[in-house]
């Protein structure tokens, strides 16, 4: 029973380890350069940002599949405003910083809006989100008329791709290697939301409504406004996402950006350990997900599996990390 | 508005002369823009719906088979006149194109072909060329000799096509080594991910083929991260304007590029539509049943023909 | 106060004064429990006003009834499980220090809170580890966090054993004597006799009589709930069995006991002494360890449910609500649950299962508007006699009954009484468990008592008094 | 009050009602002929017959989000089995025949391995299914090596697009219009999981297990083996609507056959009534569902909306649906 706990509370740790240690071993030549480790962290920020978020979601009792698709609406809406603010003759940096506001904004309104649906429109989340995974999407279609949008300012790339070098490493051609924005501010807001989560009155009404809803109301809280706060955050992280990921393609393609957000979003949250019914979870668990489900991908890629085989060795390695860390008595 | 007349006078819908004052229905069904290229023809559709104002277009797009061709269905009761199909796969379209054929509706089958000669018109882009001209093109450039890494699309025929014919060609050369594979899902973001993996593993690669020109961008991002943009170089596909461009203003990153205009679409709609006008089977005497579009190499020699910086693509 | 089948209440005035134990007291589903979520602001009336010292006020929600000093302590348990102890205490009212939560303090007063409550609990633990009796003080604790001028409490000793009961009537004289209203729902008439001032009867949401606690007798607050006198309480025992035993359990987990077909055996003990663990093992749901159990003699093992009930033994569960009953399921459907398979191996026969349920509905008194109504929305006593009515329908040989009078009015214990002692004469044997000692005494033929998980004796005739129960279930020596 | 619960109890099929008014007033035209409503139910008849499966699955508490790639997997499988028997003599019906049972079987078993995990693995079925959703996606495309897997025998397009002739209606041209196999078997089919769902033991089980796992423990119910046994249905409902819609287009494209399947089988359980909290639900409201979004997605055509903007319509059509049913209580 010791050993089953163990496995419960720190499995998806312990599979990211042993996933690692393999890595380590068998690409001896390539695997520890600074370069794959930053990246590793990198590589998925943006969808770690939506995880922490959806995570705070999950925990309350609900679930977002619209955040894919918002992810492209907030993107496209964030390059339209760099162009715009630097066409109007401000500084590229201050249209950047401006531009990113503005798609957290839009994102948190769009968050806002699904919540106010679930909270007081008492629909099912599934259903709200399901919802909006079809109209953000389209919106986000109408806005690129179905096609790309392009950034016109390149500090924006600059942005995407700039970072703050880490300290003492060079890397092969003998220049420094950057950690990345998006990276720091996954770990940003990784640790924010772990502090919101267990630190404060409202991490520990989120948990309460997604334990008990009626004992929360009992409580004398409300549930109501804890539901439409989670879904606004999720909705702004997403928009801060969104304008990440515009900034390292410096355009958003409408049509593509964030598919399968969702899905690969509310993986990492599981395989982190967080239940799917609520009320309980972990934003340190979400960021293990996010690192597991980058390892794999660099995996296959580094041993060249074939395409069409990649898909079920990921849902192995999906199974297979949620399994050995399930308790004796969980079940949906 | 249809003005009034015609009436009981004109005889059956389908064998319908360009009578006074009819207009055309013409629905046209392409696949989902879920990138760049796909974005592409939804673009020119517009395009060529615009330019024919004199013809009721209805322009619909599907996922996957199983949504075009209950669209197709819905075009059909509709009394459509023609039907301009780019189909999401090509074998699962051809039974309804058969059966709507059968029931006398112009078809015009663009970009990915029917396995089944169901449709009065064929406007073909060629995607074994694609991928045959465009891995020789790295064969020729390489010398014969080099690192090559290849990205795939989603997985479909179309990407099978192009995949296949220049893994062929890079396999009859065998001092062209093929040192990673992976799909990039023809999106620009996912290429970004997968080549920054490729390049951590592998310390060289010459050139990249990527089959397609968003990837083609992820790619370059990628190479630009890890500060392996000066020894590495690109072949895209597709003739993506800022592509095109780059090869055009002579870009180390890019010494050349493929055809594979989206614009075909808007061919195949302006085909139907004059053919309607000057009535289906007189046309049909004269209009060719396949048409191959042209899938050439694009150089910095002529990469100004291919330049059309208003497109979205 | 309409819900969408029933009035739950009619016109109903009550004043209460502060300072005073005021027992609110009316057969199940007489709207005790409505009147008091109004109050506690968690119904709205239809209407009606409550006048909070003289003033009208409006609750509007929890918050609104907590500003005018109303708390509530409800029926059900109202804590989250995944939560520890501190910080269901303090859920909704966390103390903060720059913002934020402030742990140690809060850590701190539930030490006291919990003291006051005799409960020795670490406020570190999570709740969902504690029994249903350790939630109820946690409950009670969560409540006197509150601070409240009027403390509402429904039903809050139908989980709890006698010492803790007891502890718990020590604090409500504290609290009175603090110049707190404390209003106070039991079924157990004599407790409410015994620590009340006054006590208001309901009766079908209408008000009856208030009376002055001290001058009431049990019989005739009963009288008052049901309309007319009440006779003798217990019925008379019939005498002790003597056929073989039939069912016999050897070292469950260190219980050894049998019981007889025919006999009703008690199984006495405090709170958390295992008791229903016990029962679970019987039917499959715990691991037996490594004892046995024998059938009519013969060695059999039962590692579900299933099997559990192939060898005729049946469980009512406790917990009604979790356990017992699919609350969103209507009558038939859950009277039928346990038995389906004899109203057709594959296709159900609608018309023979809905005249069972009629049967049971008259059988057993189950006041429900109809038999396709959800049993959630039904009284608790109806959905006690519901979940026992499931496991007669499978005609067991051995019936467990886990606290089957918790929360059941005195009418409806009676008929519990009388359906036990049918039962036992019909020759089922009967093991009921059950922490109201009267219960214990005067229906049982044996009772056995237990003790950390362990049988520690077995009183009989004569020696089954109240007091040799409780000395060996607090392990004192027996006098 | 009252009306209320009409709404709650027949919003789907009022909304159903009120589009389908719509369309008959404006559409004069073309709606009611007898060709357009046989395709409102034939054209979604795969969906349709994998949401009614999916119906069962959500009212015992879980969900299925493997069913696209499975039916992608399955349809790849009878086609293979297809040109296999015709291609060793079998006559082509029969080969037609053992192919649909061949798919079906396919489908339960791995319906089975979903169920399995599920029940006796006790992992969430949220992500048991999505590694489903990844890994038979994968094993389809492994199967077709990437691209489509033509069938070779002709008479699986005539069963395809085959069906019985509607009694009495003749259509333009004179002839039978028939009401296609592929509508006839999802009728049947919802018939008889609506008959299974109310009439039966088994169909009593498993709203039992769905309204309180715990509950249905302690009355005796194997647990574990009706979660088995609707998981395994769905699969094998999943099979038999891959072989319709590889019958329909003669061959299978493993890369995008049943792309989002999975969204919109839930989407009509959700719409047709059901909650996704499990333990209550019913057949003919997902039956609506289906119908519903078909006549959606006829709209959209006939009124020549913009691709971009029907994800949009799409999105508020399946939320307004929702809306007014939901009950005065209901909430995820
Ligand atoms: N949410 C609800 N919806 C419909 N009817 C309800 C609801 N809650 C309670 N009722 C009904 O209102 C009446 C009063 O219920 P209430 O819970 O107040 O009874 P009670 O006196 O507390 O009974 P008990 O002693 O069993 O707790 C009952 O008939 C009950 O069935
Ligand atoms: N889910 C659980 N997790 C941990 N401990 C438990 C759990 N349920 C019961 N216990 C503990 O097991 C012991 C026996 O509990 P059990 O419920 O069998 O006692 P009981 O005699 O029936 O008392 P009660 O009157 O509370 O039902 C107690 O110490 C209790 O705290
Ligand atoms: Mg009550
Ligand atoms: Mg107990």
């Amino acid at each position: 029973m010791k050993r089953n706990n163990i496995l419960t509370e720190y499995g998806a740790l312990l599979a990211l380890v042993i996933l690692f240690v393999i890595n380590v071993i068998t690409r001896k030549g390539n695997f520890l350069q600074i370069e794959n480790l930053r990246n590793l962290v990198s590589q998925n920020a943006a969808v770690g940002i939506i995880a922490v978020g959806m995570t705070l979601v999950i925990i309350s009792g609900g679930i977002d599949l619209s955040v894919g698709s918002m992810t492209a609406m907030c993107g496209a809406a964030g390059i339209l405003l760099v162009n715009k603010f630097a066409s109007s003759g401000m500084s590229p940096n201050m249209a950047i910083l401006l531009a990113v506001l503005g798609g957290i904004l839009i994102g948190a309104f769009s968050g806002f809006v699904n919540g106010f649906i679930i909270a007081y429109g008492r629909v099912a989340a599934f259903v709200v989100t399901l919802g909006g995974l079809a109209g953000f999407r389209s919106i986000a279609l109408v806005l690129g008329n179905g096609g790309e949008i392009r950034s016109t300012v390149p500090a924006l790339q600059d942005f995407g791709f700039g970072g703050i070098p880490i300290p003492f490493v060079k890397n092969a051609g003998g220049g420094s290697v950057d950690f990345y924005w998006s990276a720091l501010i996954f770990v940003l807001v990784a640790i924010g939301a772990g502090f919101v989560l267990n630190r404060t009155r409202f991490g520990r009404y989120v948990i309460a409504v997604g334990a008990n809803q009626r004992v929360a109301e009992y409580s004398a809280i409300n549930v109501q406004t804890v539901k439409l706060a989670v879904y606004t955050i999720l909705g702004g992280l997403v928009g801060l996402a969104s304008v990440l990921v515009g900034a390292r393609m410096n355009s958003v393609g409408t049509g593509s950006v964030g598919l399968y957000y969702e899905l690969d979003a509310i993986a990492a949250v599981v395989i982190g350990g967080t239940s799917l019914r609520g009320g309980k979870g972990r934003i340190w668990g979400t960021v293990v997900g996010v690192l597991l489900l980058t390892l794999i991908a660099n995996m296959l890629t580094a041993f060249s599996i074939d395409t069409n085989w990649q898909g079920l060795v990921r849902g192995i390695v999906i199974l297979a990390a949620v399994l050995i860390q399930r308790g004796r008595k969980d079940n949906d | 508005q249809g003005g009034g007349g015609g009436g009981t006078a004109s005889g059956g819908g389908s064998s319908s002369v360009a009578a006074g004052g009819k207009r055309f229905k013409i629905g046209v069904s392409i696949p989902a823009a879920d990138h760049g290229w796909t974005a592409g023809v939804k673009y020119w559709a517009e395009e060529a719906k615009k330019a024919n104002p004199d013809v009721d277009w209805v322009i619909q797009d599907a996922k996957e088979p199983g949504e075009q061709i209950s669209g197709l269905e819905n075009l059909q009761t509709q009394g459509v006149d023609a039907l301009v199909i780019l189909a999401t796969e090509s074998a699962p379209l051809t039974p309804i194109a058969e059966k709507l054929h059968a029931a006398g509706i112009l078809i015009v089958n663009v970009d990915r072909g029917f396995t089944k000669p169901a449709a009065d018109v064929f406007i073909e882009g060629d995607n074994k060329a694609f991928g045959r001209k465009s891995a020789e093109f790295i064969v020729q450039k390489l010398g014969g000799k080099g690192k090559v890494a290849v990205l795939e699309g989603i997985p479909c025929t179309v990407n099978t096509d192009r995949v296949n014919a220049a893994k062929e060609v890079f396999k009859a050369n065998p001092g062209i080594q093929i040192v990673a594979e992976d799909s990039g899902m023809w999106n620009r973001e996912k290429a970004e991910k997968v080549m920054t993996n490729m390049l951590v593993a592998n310390p060289q690669i010459d050139a990249v083929w990527a089959s397609d020109d968003d990837m083609a961008l992820g790619v370059e991002s990628a190479l630009k991260a890890a500060g392996r943009d000066k020894n590495t170089w690109i072949l895209g596909g597709g003739g993506m304007k800022e592509v095109v461009k780059r090869v055009m203003d002579g870009d180390k990153m890019y010494p050349g590029n493929i055809t594979y205009p989206p614009s075909m679409i808007a061919y195949g709609m302006q085909t139907a539509a004059s053919m309607l006008k000057v009535g289906k089977d007189t046309a049909k005497k004269y209009t060719p049943g396949h048409v191959m579009i042209d899938v050439s190499l694009i150089t910095p020699e002529n990469a100004k023909n291919f330049y059309f910086p208003d497109s979205i693509y | 106060m309409a819900f969408p089948s029933v009035r739950a209440l009619t016109g109903v005035s009550i004043s209460f004064e502060e300072g005073e134990v005021h027992a609110v007291v009316g057969e199940n589903g007489a709207g005790k429990s409505t009147l008091m979520k109004i109050l506690g602001g968690v119904q709205k009336p239809t209407a009606g006003t409550v006048l909070v010292d003289g003033k009208p006020v409006a609750l509007g929600g929890v918050r609104d009834a907590q500003k005018h000093g109303i708390v509530m302590i409800h029926q059900e348990l109202n804590l989250v499980d995944e939560l520890t102890i501190s910080e269901n205490v303090f859920l909704g009212h966390e103390l903060t220090k720059a913002g934020l939560l402030d742990r140690a303090k809060m850590s701190e007063l539930t030490e006291g809170f919990l003291q006051q409550v005799h409960a020795t609990y670490s406020p570190q633990q999570k709740v969902g580890e504690l029994s249903i009796a350790g939630k109820q003080l946690v409950e009670i604790a969560k409540a006197l966090a509150l601070n409240a001028s009027v403390l509402i409490m429904d039903e809050p000793t139908a989980v709890l054993s006698e010492p803790e009961a007891e502890s718990l009537f020590e604090l409500i004289g504290k609290l009175r004597a603090k110049g707190t209203t404390v209003l106070y729902i039991s079924h157990r008439l004599p407790e409410v006799c015994a620590i009340c001032d006054r006590v208001t009867v309901l009766r079908d949401g209408a008000f009856v009589a208030t009376v002055q606690a001290k001058a009431a007798t049990p019989s005739e607050l009963a009288g008052l709930m049901v309309g007319r006198p009440l006779s003798e309480f217990f019925p008379p025992k019939s005498s002790s069995p003597e056929a073989a035993p039939i069912l016999e359990l050897d070292n469950i987990g260190g219980a050894t006991l049998t019981v007889r077909p025919g006999e009703i055996l008690g199984l006495a003990g405090l709170v958390g002494a295992g008791r229903t663990e016990l029962a679970e093992a019987v039917i499959g749901i715990r691991p037996i360890g490594e004892g046995s159990i024998k059938i009519d003699g013969k060695p059999c093992r039962i590692r579900s449910p299933k099997e559990a009930m192939k060898h005729g033994i049946a469980y009512v569960s406790e917990d009604r609500k979790h356990l017992g009953l699919h609350l969103s399921l209507n009558v038939i459907e859950n009277v039928t649950m346990a038995n389906l398979r004899s109203y057709g191996e594959v296709v159900i026969n609608q018309k023979s299962e809905r005249e069972s349920a009629e049967t049971w509905k008259s059988d057993l008194d189950i006041r429900a508007g109809s038999l396709t109504e959800e049993t959630v929305y039904l009284s608790g006593g109806n959905q006690q006699k519901i979940s026992i009515a499931k496991w007669l329908e499978i005609k067991p040989r051995i019936i467990i009954l886990d606290e089957p009078t918790r929360g059941v009015d005195v009418g409806a214990k009676r008929e519990m009484y009388n359906l036990i002692q049918k039962l036992a004469s019909e020759g089922m044997a009967c093991i009921v468990i059950s922490s109201e000692l009267p219960e214990i005494i005067g229906l049982c033929h044996r009772t056995v008592v237990m003790r950390d998980g362990k049988i520690v004796g077995e009183l009989k005739g004569e020696e089954l008094n109240e007091e040799a129960v409780m000395h060996l279930a607090a392990g004192v020596a027996a006098a």
